[in-house]
């Protein structure tokens, strides 16, 4: 069978970003930066976890269809928020209570 | 009692005795068999709540039974069928099957987590049946908050409780029919090679596997709520009820779709064989069933029109809504396509198909309908919407899920049902069937809400309809348990292909060995070529 | 007539170890796919209830003690930096490591876990847990506030119950690695339970900053 | 009995016609597919019937102008469904601006309704024709939903929060007044009778018995509970907001964003004062959950609406839907 191997400093050099970016968001969450401190949250926890995913869960050596299940996995997460939002955020539109 | 059947040759039947080879067993055909007495046993449980329910609906009046116990009748048979019958129904059964067979495999990818998956199932009932006994539950199988949370005085917990064990059941065979299906077929098996009940088994799988995790979550908060008083969903503290539906039919509307793909699956077999024909516009039909689930994910707020959503929610889910009647619509036009120069046998399981064509159409047809959001507001909550959703359920599911079992009894038992019997009880179910669900889309016309104990007198003419329909149906399913069981003993013995089927079930013996296939089997042509099946017999013979 | 490939390890329903090895990890996966789906439904209270109380949820928030939560996920990552070196172990066939490993993570997740039981602990002390004695400083919307707190235990308290059932996945594995189960051909066990491990560090990354971070500058 | 069996319950509102005219064309639509169906099915049963058990006919494996086809002409229908579906929603969901206020309240298992001029009914409304009529409603508990199938409206009546109903009944007479959503043991007894009275008889209903109106009422309890030792009603600087001319108006809050000062808005902010605390004050108004009823809160809106005189109140429909868009996008 044949196996990616991936080196110990591969793994060390991953495992440090993973901290200083839990550093930079602990840091950086205590800056005003107006609506852009959940993006900022946000964005450096999809970092982090695109890193655990292709790196310590081997995404990157792994097939197509893991990639497309994952991918899936995230997409269906989207739908669930995007559409049930929907209603949350479009509530009161229309000038009539409970519309 | 199946083991007597046939002795000479060995088979999945008789190739170990004992109780613990059934309980302790990794076969998937013995695991679809303990599915089968254990969905039949819950789908007569949970008839005779429906037949109760109909009898105190006789006279406006009622009074066969309390207001109470009416509640927890109509909770219980919906809970019953929905999550112990409808959804593990075709793919547990007849999916468990047949869907390594068709794919050419000796078994799903894990075998021990199929059974673990009855076990669950299993587990999940006696959480329910211990909620019926101790007392019942009255919520409506939909749990709505705040009086699912804070006002029920009935066994919310357990009842929660089993459908969560359940609901694991289902995700396990949804999780290894995906994995099978990609990674198990035989060599040659192309993707647009598989049988068309096999796609559908896959659509229906990704549907349980992306789904239900949510009414899990759904119902853990459901449960911490009741015994802990987390307050997510309490308005006292600014927790808002229609949340808990968006996450309610976040999963229960694709539900539908895990009840009634795989009986979509059944019909394109039944179709084709009893057709001698290919399906008609095959790759169609095949993406149609994957269209089907991933649409049925966009549409949930069509259950929430009037719940207090927001109209612009509203507008989005009709609109959505109206995206899964082209893929339906098509299955439909494609079937009646099928049948055009075809070969057309009226065998029992043929005039299943036929039935449930003709009430899957009604069912779809009259979605549109509530899927419409001005007539929607009238119809919601009223037997309109009872009657749309038991045409699909009962005149789709149930009526696709007796003719697969009629169509693949004889591999199964290696013997023939009776035949005559088999079709007077088609021919009973139907007419019971609408006679029952008919007369309710005018009742919920005219306003009669749903889940009353008792309702003005006008109404009262329908219900009668309504509750002879019902015991007309009822005899008309007793009667398939029957000569089922009889023909276990007495029945025809039946051959390898007694259809002329081209799928790779019919090309073992009935029933078959315990691997399913002496030897791997290699596929060299489609699904449903019946000219290489009448070349391949002919080569046979010569 | 079977065209087994002869392997100790091979279900009677594969053709060849390649192909059980390759179903096992789709497997898992798709399992964690259906776990995403389930912590979804968290996300998705969490965003309304966000988005409709976002003052209250801000002052509710920074009464966590962020550096606690920080440290704890940095134990939490290193516990994955242990089980991924813990599978390149399996995969080179190294069974003391292995072991070594697996141990580390073992103790990493129980040092999270104790952190969390001393947070959920002080916040029985403040009074912030929903109930009838539950109080929030600063605000009359108790309410709300509750429903922040709400959400903190139920997402905290599953992800705990993740880590849980990983701890018993690993002590399985470990006991299994100590009898010598595993070699390079055959690691699947090991490899499958490191993708649930790192599954749960994920969840946790993004609890992180959703109940840490979030009116961090409001302080 | 049998013999007086209707098919379609009765037009008796100014929308329940456009409802069932869109209900004829579904149903034409439905009666064609289900009916070709039908007549294809056995009409090909019949002629391709099975003659001998060794015949092979010839495969068809499809062809796609058919299915693009008969993929085409469903959706092209369906969107018609959508359009006009929707079209007839938003007339049911808007309230026509000249509508008559009429408060519900639901709790397990009656219905109490409340006129503006004080008149308080259970579980019967009387209503004059041709006023149109929109309905606050909240609950006291549970999920109910007040359903007239006269008037094919209906709408969930939810606790915490108000949602909205509307018709204008065209033709005397009683109708059912039912609740749609399940609510319990006796969710079977919470229905009632809605009366559609000429506008003299009305008249005549409504001068018998009314004890006040709803916002005298309302005024009282501003007295009771000292509000307006916080709301000074003078435009002198108070604890609280001076609550003239804010109905309908956008408010500014402390954290930035923006709310409209409606009926939810006014409950909020009795019973969860510091979940929405406007800019410029502290919060420090205590809550009056617990001291206040359903109807109290309804009686204290009434009297905060009444601060705010009609003409200074922003029109509602089209404009003010795009004004709040816009500042929900801010």
């Amino acid at each position: 069978m044949h196996e990616h191997v991936d080196s110990i400093k591969t793994y060390t050099l991953v495992f440090l970003s993973l901290l200083a970016l839990t550093l930079a968001t602990t840091v950086v969450a205590a800056i005003d930066l107006g609506p852009f401190n959940v993006v900022m949250a946000l964005f450096i926890a999809v970092v982090k976890m695109m890193l655990v995913a292709l790196f310590f869960m081997h995404l990157r050596h792994s097939t197509v269809l893991t990639k497309v299940v994952v991918g899936g996995g995230m997409l269906w997460l989207g739908i669930l928020l995007v559409l049930s939002l929907a209603d949350f955020v479009t509530r009161g539109w229309l000038p009539v209570p409970g519309k | 009692m199946i083991t007597e059947a046939v002795q000479e040759r060995e088979n999945y039947l008789n190739a170990s005795h004992g109780i613990k080879s059934w309980l302790l067993t990794k076969d998937h055909k013995r695991i679809a068999l303990l599915y089968l007495h254990t969905i039949t046993f819950f789908f007569f449980l949970g008839g005779i709540f429906a037949t109760l329910i109909r009898l105190q609906l006789l006279t406006p009046k009622g009074g066969l039974v309390s207001a109470d116990t009416y509640s927890k009748l109509f909770t219980l048979h919906g809970v019953i069928m929905i999550f112990f019958f409808l959804i593990p129904s075709i793919p547990a059964t007849l999916g468990n099957f047949f869907l390594p067979m068709m794919i050419g495999a000796r078994d799903l990818a894990f075998p021990r987590i199929n059974l673990l998956s009855w076990y669950l199932l299993v587990i999940g009932g006696c959480f329910a049946m211990y909620a019926m006994l101790a007392g019942g539950v009255d919520t409506g199988w939909t749990f709505y908050v705040p009086y699912s949370s804070n006002y029920s005085n009935t066994y919310v917990i357990a009842t929660g409780l089993g459908i969560f064990i359940a609901g694991f059941s289902s995700i396990l065979t949804g999780l290894n029919f995906i994995v099978t299906v990609h990674r198990m077929r035989a060599p040659g098996m192309t993707w647009f090679r598989l049988p068309l009940f096999v796609w559908s088994n896959y659509a229906t799988a990704l549907i349980q596997v992306l789904g239900t995790p949510v009414i899990a979550i759904t119902l853990v908060l459901l449960i911490c709520e009741r015994t802990l008083h987390i307050g997510i969903f309490d308005p006292a503290r600014g927790g808002d009820p229609v949340l808990f539906q968006h996450l309610f039919w976040f999963y229960s509307h694709p539900a539908v779709y895990i009840m009634v793909l795989p009986g979509l699956g059944v019909i394109s077999e039944l179709v084709s064989v009893f057709s001698k024909k290919p399906v008609f516009g095959y790759k169609v039909v095949a993406f149609s069933s994957v269209a089907i689930a991933v649409l049925g994910f966009l549409v949930w707020g069509h259950h929430m029109f009037v719940s207090g959503q927001s109209v612009y929610a509203a507008l989005v889910f009709s609109f959505l809504s109206y995206f899964v009647a082209i893929p339906s619509a098509i299955k439909v036009f494609n079937w009646t396509a099928t049948l055009h120069g075809g070969s057309i046998s009226y065998a029992t399981p043929m005039l299943y198909a036929f039935g449930f064509i003709g009430l899957f159409t009604v069912g779809g047809l009259t979605g549109l309908f509530v899927a419409c959001l001005g007539v929607d507001v009238h119809v919601h909550d009223t037997y309109f919407v009872i009657a749309h959703f038991h045409y699909i359920m009962v005149g789709g599911t149930i009526m696709a899920y007796l003719g697969g079992l009629h169509y693949w009894w004889p591999k199964m038992s290696g013997r023939m049902y009776p035949e005559g019997w088999a079709k007077l009880s088609a021919l009973i179910i139907y007419l019971g069937f609408n006679l029952t669900f008919f007369p309710q889309f005018i009742l919920g016309y005219l306003g009669m809400p749903r889940r009353y104990w008792t309702y003005p007198d006008e109404f009262q003419v329908l219900h009668v309809m309504s509750t002879a329909g019902a015991s007309v149906l009822a005899v008309g399913y007793l009667m398939p348990l029957i000569y089922f069981m009889w023909s276990l003993r007495y029945g025809p013995i039946a051959g390898p292909n007694p259809w002329g089927a081209t799928g790779l079930e019919w090309r073992t013996a009935s029933p078959p060995p315990a691997h399913n296939f002496e030897e791997t089997p290699v596929v060299t042509t489609d699904a449903y070529d019946y000219a290489a099946l009448a070349a391949m017999e002919e080569a046979k013979v010569g | 007539m079977d065209s087994h490939v002869e392997a100790p390890e091979l279900q009677e329903q594969f053709e060849t170890p390649a192909q059980q090895k390759e179903v096992s990890t789709l497997g898992m996966w798709i399992f964690l796919v259906t776990e995403i789906m389930f912590f979804g439904g968290l996300f998705m209270a969490y965003s309304v209830y966000r988005r409709a109380f976002a003052t209250v949820f801000g002052m509710a928030s920074n009464t966590l003690d962020v550096w606690l939560g920080a440290a704890n996920t940095a134990v939490l990552l290193c516990s994955s930096f242990t089980m991924v070196l813990a599978v390149r172990a399996a995969q080179i066939g190294s069974r003391k490591a292995l072991i070594v490993f697996l141990i580390l993570t073992i103790l990493l997740g129980g040092v999270f876990l104790g952190v969390k039981a001393y947070e959920w602990n002080q916040k029985f002390e403040e009074h912030h847990v929903p109930g009838p004695s539950f109080h929030l400083e600063g605000t009359g919307a108790q309410g709300p506030a509750q429903l922040f707190f709400s959400l903190y235990f139920t997402m905290t308290g599953l992800h705990a119950l993740h880590m849980v059932i990983g701890e018993a996945l690993m002590l399985f594995l470990l006991w299994q690695a100590y009898t010598g189960r595993y070699t390079p051909s055959y690691y699947t066990p090991v490899d499958i339970g490191g993708l649930y491990w790192h599954f749960v560090d994920i969840v946790w990354i993004f609890l992180f900053p959703l109940l840490y971070l979030i009116a961090r500058h409001q302080h | 009995m049998g013999s007086d069996l209707p098919l379609f319950p009765v037009q008796a509102s100014s929308v329940a016609a456009s409802v069932d005219h869109l209900v004829y064309f579904l149903l034409a639509v439905a009666v064609f597919f289900s009916v070709g169906i039908f007549l294809t099915i056995f009409y090909f049963a019949v002629r391709y019937r099975r003659r001998s058990e060794s015949e092979l006919p010839v495969a068809s494996h499809g062809g796609m102008s058919l299915e693009i086809l008969w993929s085409v002409i469903p959706f092209g229908l369906t969107m018609i469904m959508f359009v006009w579906g929707a079209s007839v929603f938003f007339t049911i969901s808007r309230p026509p601006d000249d509508a008559q206020q009429i408060y519900v309240i639901g709790k397990q298992w009656m219905w109490k309704l409340q006129h503006m001029e004080g008149q308080r009914e259970i579980n019967e409304l009387h209503i004059p024709v041709g006023q149109a009529v929109k309905l606050t409603m909240t609950s006291e508990d549970v999920i109910h939903d007040f359903f007239v199938p006269a008037f094919r409206t209906k709408a969930d009546v939810l606790p915490g929060r108000y949602t909205t109903t509307w018709f204008k009944p065209t033709r005397p007479g009683k109708y059912h007044l039912f609740c749609s959503q399940y609510c319990g043991t006796n969710h079977y007894a919470m229905i009632g009778w809605v009366y559609v009275m000429e506008p003299q008889d009305y008249q005549a209903w409504l001068s018998g018995g009314a004890t006040g109106s709803l916002a005298s009422s309302g005024e009282k309890l501003f007295q009771t509970f000292a509000c307006a030792n916080c709301h000074h009603l003078s435009g002198a600087p108070g604890r609280g907001p001076d609550l003239r001319n804010l109905y309908g108006t956008q408010v500014e809050l402390a954290d930035g964003a923006h709310v409209k000062f409606d009926e939810d808005y006014i409950r909020e902010s009795i019973l969860n004062p510091s979940a929405k605390v406007v800019k410029g004050y502290q919060p420090i108004m205590p809550t009056f959950q617990g001291l206040v009823t359903e109807e109290n809160v309804l009686q204290l809106i009434e009297y905060i609406k009444s601060l705010t005189p009609q003409e200074a109140r922003p029109p509602a429909g089209a404009t003010a839907a795009t004004s709040s868009r816009k500042s929900a996008k801010q």
